[in-house]
């Protein structure tokens, strides 16, 4: 579904992604893991519009997608969520996820003056699927709460609430469980599935959490210091030396201090 | 053919005017810009404070005047400029208990801080010509030139004169030294350090025990003293009133964003920038031309690039080329 | 029982004029030990952690650090008393390089911070790499790692951290919770809100479970991991 | 639309300021219907100019400083079109100047296209100089040329190509064409506003702002220099007005047979019926500009704007085109306050272009944008109402407290003194403390947005 | 009776030093004719004051606006920039049918403005300075001269008049350049200015706005030795700044060698202010002429009292001056002539504006002293 060949993004000499090359299956969850600074999220900035990138090329189903700008891609069904939520904070609940669907009749002046009665309709609906998504994240209590006003996980599950407003092909996900609740990431987890299944969406997903990477995701891609160092099954890459040492580590030395109770 | 002539004479039309010219307004620029990268608003009262400054500057000179006190060659008003910064700082401090203060608790946004800092303009433009009037006042003593057009001709015998004022030669000066003690003092000082933790993150600020009341005392202060050299410099050199000051502000803004808005280095730039692009782009060069071409093709137009009716719309097209090109200013500046 | 070093107790307050968020919360951390709480999104576990650190109207409830009231001081003056916070967000200061975040962090104090500094990067290598870049250009886990090393350049009596290990990387957190044991077996206090709970309810001494403001669940950090109703609603199974 | 009690009550005070100014002379009101409605005719226009400056800043977060510009752009649609042409100017040089713009613009077009499709490297880098500086010369040729023509005709007077205004000599039987010339007025400044958005949108905020600013000093230069537009500095007056003359309403016998029936002079009643008629013209646009805007506000278009305002990255990660819409809302906003430019000079009877200070037609404007309330329609015109009403009251108001300071002060007291000598001056101190006072008890406007 | 007369001047803005002068002025002719209670069998005469910010149109026509309709001026002095003097007139003058009469306003477009008969001034218009400064330049044997001028309808209008005329009489105007009042700095125009070069740089400015600083910068640089002052630099502000440094400059501005000049500056003095500030007396000489004529209408309205103000300023009848408000006024009680001389030997022509008397000035000794009349 995408191919990025040999991508590079460098920041004034230094190169947060250098060279890499991926393919992105249609249908899959793929997974993408790497250390901090990784450039994983450098990767998805490139790929998504947000960056030009220094060199290389990207495609979505075979079209050359470059450098094209962010608001082109979601139009050509290519979402992304924030690892830093992003959420327009003097906006409602609602409001956020309602203004997500593109190609809305009364987002034209014209329609927004003179065309009241369609709209309405449109709205109705909107709304209508706003808060089925806003009762699926377990947050319908704050449809009326002004984003801003969010907690740290709150504004994460928004994030994720947005990509289920529109019909994607292709969803990036950074980090959506950074902050979560885990009980409630398993909920998305499914969800995550349940789209992938049943609509047939293609997911990436970045992610520390290796519980939920071993739930949703195959293959997993590993990225450090701006290359793919390994992909496979979540099973192969764990087993894979250089992961061990650059990413997952062997756990915790200081067992021995915990308290014996 | 005489190249001699034709440098003098830029020199003298172009080059000194713009250093000193630069050099009045990167000071203004610099008390903008500390104001904006710290309590985070364009100051619109930026020129009235410099008004302010000077005019008691002014008081003081010429109290020393009356008691017969003097630099010799350098101006008085050098002697009274301590008490000059000290009234400003008591005003600037004033004002940010009065007014500014309970916006910073409301947590305001800055768009808000600016149109009360136009409110303040307008009372300290009051309080300024309650305080010393509205006419032009002239206030320089001392030694006017360090060399004179007229004597640099005769010392020379050149055609072409080449006059340096005490003035222009003090602003150079003090631009300089100020530029590089605020330069130390943001990033090399604890309290200048903390001065940028506190615009950058004003409650992680709070949670590493930097006392914000006192980081915006010391930005008070350091803008008094700023704005009341600036001010004290512009008017010994040219002359001081109360309706030119205010209209000081809008080069003194242009050269602050020009130069990156918060940023010291880029206040500097940006004065020089400003005042070169004011005094080069629409000279005739008519004058120097005249001395470097042969007879035969000596210029009989002016050769203007502009007429200087269109001075400040140049200066202003090549600021914003300048901004296109670098879209945060020279030097890398913030935005909100 | 004798007082816990730091304790918000049966604390209740909220944003501003808004509603309360805190309904009668309490919590607390003894001397050398680690206290982690856990909840659900919006539970009001920043909430708690703030209030403690004075951020917040708390209008009944008090709390008390080694005995000593001071739910009237202001966050500054309990910088000076001591303690030490990584809120959960807004955390680093963006403008500015890592290295002088880590000199803000030691602020407060006057002795040479170079030794601590040196630790911090021990404990985030990368960090020492990233020393001249500015901290708002780091990657999101990089962020994390600045905000921890900030807090710790206080040498805090007591450290207050929220959600440290959002988005750190497998390895990272490891080191980090290895460095939180070390810490906390220095006599230092820690109290830290977490939601990767598994691993943290197994470092924990002492933890709660906060919901809608009040305590749900109270023990230590085995007893809650082995409490069933507490895995499938709040671990993830 | 549900007005809160506390709105209700803004909206009444600000009227009642209005009313008490036309009934009574008590304290610093006049008590003249004529002043009220003067009052009210420039309060209309400021409350327009606030509208469109809160469409840009309110909606969309544009930091727009150059106001000023956009304004006088409309002042100048206004003399263009409603004035009548100058006799002969088109032969003497109109046309060639004509031929000069067009010559220029197609410079500029060539080199795009020339640019375009050559590669680059040294040889479009030079082919690009020599379009440019030929182009520039051919142009001034050209164009000079033309110009030294129109501005030989009668310089005293004239000099300039002068309108559209079919008239000839009796231009001013048709002042309806100062009414086309409004929306004529936001077309130009759509045009010039479209030119910036398109190449200084992408600035942010302060940035922004000084780029609008400077651009608003540039349209401002030309406006001043260009003496074969509309005579620079020399300005243009008599401008044609779409409601009838004092003078023949006075000397109008059933004119001043019904003010007599009114119980009027026909001196009062010639001068209350031109007000009144540009204020009823006046309030039509507004509303429908209200009108227009609050709509739009509420729709899910306004929805995407706010969008937009709050968080740029991802409203585009949202496939919001945030460019354009930047570009759409700067357009529009700038349009309106073109419009209100056009109504000023149409009102002040005259295109005067020294007029036109940032202080007076920017920040002022700012001013009742956030006193009002930024992001909420009314807020702005309400700001409008009661900022220009502050701005014309504070001189009244301003000697009021300096007598009130002075009273019973010897006049040889030295404060008194110097008061008398201030007086005038009061005029900016109190509209700075009034403002102050003002955004003291409600820092976000009167009428916040919700 | 208390016949009310309002004073519109550019209290605030870039004119606002020049102003008191020109209020204390006016107020001075209506001070000596309330005095006298020779006015319509005692009425006194009170100023009331309304600020024109001399640039904001809108402002100063609200201001007017008030000052006829509430506070019921009688008629009006002032306005002081041409700009704002030619707004008031058609949009509150003209509809009200109230007098105006301006001191200052020199524009040459506002002799051909329609005015009801309403408008007048104790100024000459520009077109008139311009023939002037022709011919004192060419009495001199100067032929080249660089201009700059305030970029308004009055320096751009003075500069146009001047060079016409100036070109017309064989000279040559090597640059012509604006400049803006009230900035920063003139270096640019100053550096244009001498690159243009010339015998006599002529500064068709304001003295206390760019002119000065002009001035300033060319003197500073050497670009300059010998200036040229109109009307609106001549003011003993330029013996302060410049001294001795202008030594062999030269000027006009309007005035004669009356005794009118010298005792109205007498009167300022006693009254506590600068009779020789710019427009200071042209402003007494408006007030005192609206008075006059209210006088010989014998009433204090406009529409009646406007036939009445060129019999009064002109000849024939007995020669009024300066502090003699109240011998004109009952000559004229008496249903005698007068012909008010005034101050500045005011003598109205065409529509209504002064003939325009004007002094030769030169600069020697650090002061500039009047050397000859035109
Ligand atoms: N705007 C920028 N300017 C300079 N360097 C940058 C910028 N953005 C990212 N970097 C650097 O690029 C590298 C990759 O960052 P990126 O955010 O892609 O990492 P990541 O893999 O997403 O890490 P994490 O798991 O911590 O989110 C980091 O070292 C970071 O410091
Ligand atoms: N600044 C604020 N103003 C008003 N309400 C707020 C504010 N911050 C948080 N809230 C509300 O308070 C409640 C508790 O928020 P809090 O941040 O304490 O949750 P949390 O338990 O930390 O959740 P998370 O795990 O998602 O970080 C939430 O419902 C949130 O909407
Ligand atoms: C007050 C004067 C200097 C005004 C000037 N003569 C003008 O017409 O604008
Ligand atoms: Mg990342
Ligand atoms: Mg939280």
């Amino acid at each position: 579904m995408i191919v990025v060949e040999n991508l590079v993004k460098t920041f004034g000499g230094f190169r947060a992604v250098d060279g890499a090359s991926l393919e992105i299956g249609a249908g899959t969850i793929t997974g993408l893991i790497g250390p901090n600074g990784a450039g994983k999220t450098t990767l998805f900035n490139v790929i998504a519009g947000v960056h030009q990138p220094t060199a290389g090329r990207v495609t979505m189903g075979g079209e050359d997608i470059t450098g094209l700008p962010p608001h082109q891609l979601f139009h050509k069904g290519l979402l992304r969520t924030f690892q830093i939520a992003h959420e327009f904070s003097s906006m409602t609940v609602r409001e956020n996820l309602m203004m997500v669907p593109g190609a809305q009749s009364g987002e034209t002046l014209w329609n927004a003056w003179f065309g009241r009665k369609g709209i309405a309709e449109e709205e109705r609906a909107l709304g209508a699927k706003a808060d089925e998504v806003l009762a699926f994240l377990t947050i319908d209590h704050l449809t009326y709460e002004k984003a801003g006003n969010l907690s740290g996980g709150q504004k994460k599950l928004l994030e994720l609430g947005r990509t289920m407003m529109v019909d994607a092909k292709i969803v990036f996900l950074d980090e959506v469980g950074a902050g979560v609740n885990r009980t409630l990431l398993n909920t998305i987890g499914d969800a995550i599935i349940r789209l992938n299944k049943e609509r047939g969406y293609t997911f990436v997903v970045i992610e520390h959490d290796m519980d939920f990477i071993e739930r949703l995701c195959d293959p997993v891609i590993c990225m450090a210091e701006g290359k793919v160092l390994a992909e496979g099954t979540l099973a192969e890459i764990k087993a894979n030396e250089q992961v061990i040492e650059a990413y997952l580590g062997t756990g915790l030395k200081n067992k021995d201090k915990l308290a014996k109770t | 053919m005489d190249y001699l002539n034709a440098l003098v004479a830029l020199a003298n039309f172009v080059i000194v005017p713009g250093l000193a010219y630069g050099a009045q307004l990167a000071i203004g620029a610099l008390g903008v810009t500390m104001i904006y990268g710290v309590l985070r608003f364009s100051n619109f009262a930026h020129g009235d404070t410099m008004a302010f400054g000077t005019a008691i500057t002014i008081l003081f000179t010429w109290l020393f005047q009356s008691w017969g006190i003097s630099l010799g060659p350098l101006p008085t008003a050098l002697l009274a400029l301590p008490f000059g910064i000290a009234g400003c700082a008591l005003l600037v401090l004033g004002t940010d208990r009065v007014v500014y203060k309970f916006y910073r608790a409301q947590k305001a946004k800055p768009v808000i801080l600016v149109i009360v800092s136009l409110g303040v303009m307008f009372v300290m433009n009051g309080i300024v010509r309650f305080v010393i009037g509205v006419r032009d006042i002239n206030f320089a003593d001392g030694e006017r030139f360090i060399i004179s057009a007229r004597d640099f001709k005769e010392m020379t015998g050149l055609d072409e004169g080449l006059a340096i004022k005490t003035t222009q030669m003090i602003t150079v000066v003090v631009a300089i030294i100020v530029m590089a003690l605020l330069f130390y003092f943001l990033n090399k000082t604890r309290t200048g350090k903390s001065m940028r933790a506190f615009s950058d993150n004003e409650d992680l600020a709070l949670l590493s025990g930097i006392n914000p009341e006192r980081v915006v005392l010391v930005t008070w202060l350091i803008v008094a003293a700023l704005a009341t050299t600036a001010g004290v410099l512009y008017g010994l050199d040219k002359s001081f009133k109360a309706f030119t000051y205010f209209q000081l502000l809008l080069p003194i803004f242009a050269s602050a964003i020009v130069g990156g808005i918060g940023n010291p280095v880029g206040a500097i730039a940006g004065g020089f920038t400003i005042a070169f692009a004011e005094v080069t782009i629409t000279y005739a060069w008519k004058k120097v031309l005249t001395y470097v071409m042969p007879e035969s093709l000596e210029p009989d137009g002016l050769v203007q690039l502009l007429s200087t009716d269109y001075k400040f719309a140049v200066s202003f097209a090549i600021l914003i080329i300048v901004l296109l090109f670098k879209p945060t200013g020279l030097f890398k500046g913030q935005s909100i | 029982m004798s007082e816990p070093f730091l304790i918000g107790d049966t604390m209740t307050g909220g944003y501003g004029k808004g509603p309360d968020i805190l309904h009668g919360c309490t919590i607390a951390v003894e001397k050398g030990e680690i206290a982690v709480i856990v909840g659900p999104n919006g539970a009001g576990k920043s909430t708690a952690m703030k209030a403690v650190f004075g951020m917040l109207n708390v209008h009944s409830g008090s709390v008390r650090l080694d005995g000593e009231d001071i739910t009237a001081l202001s966050p500054q003056d309990r910088v000076i008393k001591g303690m030490g916070f990584v809120p959960q967000v807004r955390n680093i200061f963006g403008s500015m390089t890592v290295e002088e975040n880590l000199e803000m962090g030691a602020f407060i104090r006057n002795d040479d911070i170079k030794q601590t500094m040196e630790q911090v990067y021990e404990l985030f290598p990368i960090l020492r790499d990233k020393r001249n870049q500015a901290a708002g250009e780091l990657s999101g886990g990089q962020r994390q790692q600045v905000a921890v090393g900030r807090a710790l350049m206080t040498q805090p009596k007591v450290l207050m951290l929220d959600e440290p290990t959002a988005g750190v990387s497998p390895i990272v957190m490891d080191e980090l919770f290895d460095r939180i044991i070390e810490v906390a077996r220095t006599g230092i206090p820690i109290l830290m809100v977490e939601q990767n709970a598994r691993q943290a309810l197994e470092i924990a001494d002492k933890a709660y479970v906060l919901v809608q403001g009040t305590n749900a669940h109270t023990g230590t950090g085995k007893e809650l991991l082995a409490n069933p109703e507490v895995r499938a609603s709040f671990l993830g199974g | 639309m549900s007005f809160s009690l506390r709105n209700t009550f803004l909206v009444l005070f600000v009227a009642g300021l209005y009313v008490l100014e036309g009934t009574t002379d008590f304290w610093i009101f006049s008590g003249s219907p004529d002043s009220a409605l003067k009052m009210l005719n420039f309060a209309l226009i400021s409350a327009i100019m606030a509208l469109g400056v809160n469409l840009q800043w309110g909606f969309a977060g544009l930091f727009n400083v150059g106001i000023m510009g956009f304004v006088a752009l409309g002042g100048l649609a206004a003399v263009l079109i409603s004035m009548p042409p100058t006799e002969g100017a088109m032969a003497a040089g109109g046309w060639r100047v004509l031929l000069g713009l067009v010559m220029g613009a197609a410079t500029i077009v060539l080199t795009v296209l020339v640019r375009a499709k050559m590669p680059a490297g040294t040889a479009r880098v030079l082919a690009t100089i020599i379009l440019l500086v030929g182009g520039f010369f051919l142009f001034r040729w050209v164009f000079d040329g033309g110009v030294e023509g129109i501005e030989a005709i009668n310089p005293a007077l004239f000099g300039n190509i002068g309108g559209l205004n079919f008239g000839g000599e009796n231009y001013k039987d048709y002042g309806w064409m100062a009414i086309v010339a409004w929306p004529v007025g936001g077309l130009f400044a759509a045009a010039a506003a479209w030119v910036i958005g398109k190449t200084a949108l992408g600035l942010r905020s302060d940035y922004l702002a000084i780029a609008t600013l400077g651009i608003a000093e540039i349209i401002l230069a030309v406006i001043k220099n260009e003496d074969w537009l509309s005579r620079g500095v020399k300005n243009v007056t008599g401008l044609p007005r779409p409601v009838p003359y004092e003078i023949d309403l006075q000397n109008d016998p059933g004119f001043t047979e019904k003010a007599a029936s009114w119980g009027l002079d026909p001196m009062t009643a010639s001068t209350l019926y031109v007000k009144i008629g540009y204020s009823l013209l006046f309030t039509v646009f507004l509303i429908a500009l209200l009108w227009l805007a609050q709509r739009a506000l509420s729709s899910p278009w306004g929805r995407m704007m706010r969008a937009i305002r709050d968080n740029e990255t991802a409203a585009e990660a949202m496939g919001k085109d945030v460019t354009a819409r930047h570009l759409q809302i700067f357009i529009l906003g700038s349009a309106i306050c073109g419009i209100a430019g056009a109504m000023m000079v149409t009102i002040d009877g005259q295109l005067t272009p020294t007029t036109y200070q940032p202080l007076r037609f920017t920040f002022l404007i700012w001013v009742m944008v956030i006193v009002g309330g930024s992001g909420n329609n009314f807020g702005a015109v309400l700001g409008g109402f009661l900022v220009w009403w502050l701005w014309v009251m504070v001189e009244p108001l301003g000697l009021w407290i300096a007598d009130v300071t002075t009273a019973g002060l010897d006049p040889t007291n030295w404060f008194a003194i110097r008061m008398s000598e201030f007086g005038a001056h009061m005029r900016l101190l109190t509209m700075g403390i009034v403002m102050l006072l003002v955004l003291r008890f409600s820092p976000r406007g009167l009428m916040p947005e919700k | 009776e208390d016949v009310k007369i309002g004073v519109i001047l550019g209290f605030t803005g870039p004119l606002e030093s020049i102003t008191p002068a020109m209020a204390a002025g006016a107020e001075l002719a209506m001070a000596e004719v309330s005095e006298s209670g020779a006015l319509l069998d005692g009425s006194t005469v009170t100023a009331v004051r309304a600020d024109s910010t001399c640039i904001d149109a809108g402002a100063a026509t609200t201001a007017a606006e008030r000052l006829i309709t509430s506070e019921g001026v009688s008629a009006i002095m002032g306005a002081d920039c041409s700009g704002v003097t030619g707004a008031i007139l058609s949009n509150v003058a003209l509809p009200n049918g109230t007098v105006m009469i301006s001191p200052s306003a020199t524009s040459p477009g506002l002799s051909e403005v329609e005015d009801n008969g309403l408008f007048f001034r104790t100024s000459p218009s520009d077109a008139r300075q311009g023939e002037i400064m022709t011919a004192i330049l060419n009495d001199r044997g100067i032929t080249d001269v660089a201009v700059t001028y305030t970029n308004n309808d009055y320096g751009k209008g003075l500069a146009d008049a001047f060079a016409g005329s100036f070109e017309a009489a064989g000279g040559t105007v090597t640059i012509s350049a604006a400049h803006e009042d009230g900035k920063a700095d003139y270096s640019a125009e100053v550096g244009a200015l001498a690159s243009g070069g010339g015998d006599v740089l002529v500064v068709a400015g304001y003295v206390d706005q760019g002119g000065s600083g002009i001035v300033r910068s060319a003197i500073d640089a050497g670009a300059f030795d010998t200036f040229y002052f109109p009307d609106g630099m001549v003011g003993t502000k330029l013996n302060e700044n410049f001294g001795s440094e202008l030594n062999g400059s030269i000027g006009s501005y309007p005035g004669t060698d009356s005794e009118g000049a010298s005792m109205f500056f007498g009167l300022a003095t006693a009254a506590g202010f600068d009779g020789t500030g710019s427009y200071s007396a042209e402003s007494y000489d408006a007030a005192a002429l609206l008075m006059l004529a209210m006088q010989a209408a014998g009433s204090s309205a406009s529409a009646d009292l406007k036939d009445h103000v060129m019999d009064v300023a002109n000849a024939p009848g007995t020669e009024i001056f300066p502090g003699e408000l109240a011998k004109g006024l009952e000559l004229l009680a008496a249903g005698e002539e007068i012909n008010y001389v005034g101050a500045t030997a005011i003598e109205l022509i065409g529509a209504g504006e002064s003939a325009g008397n004007f002094q030769e000035i030169e600069f020697a000794d650090g002061v500039y002293s009047t050397v000859n009349f035109r």
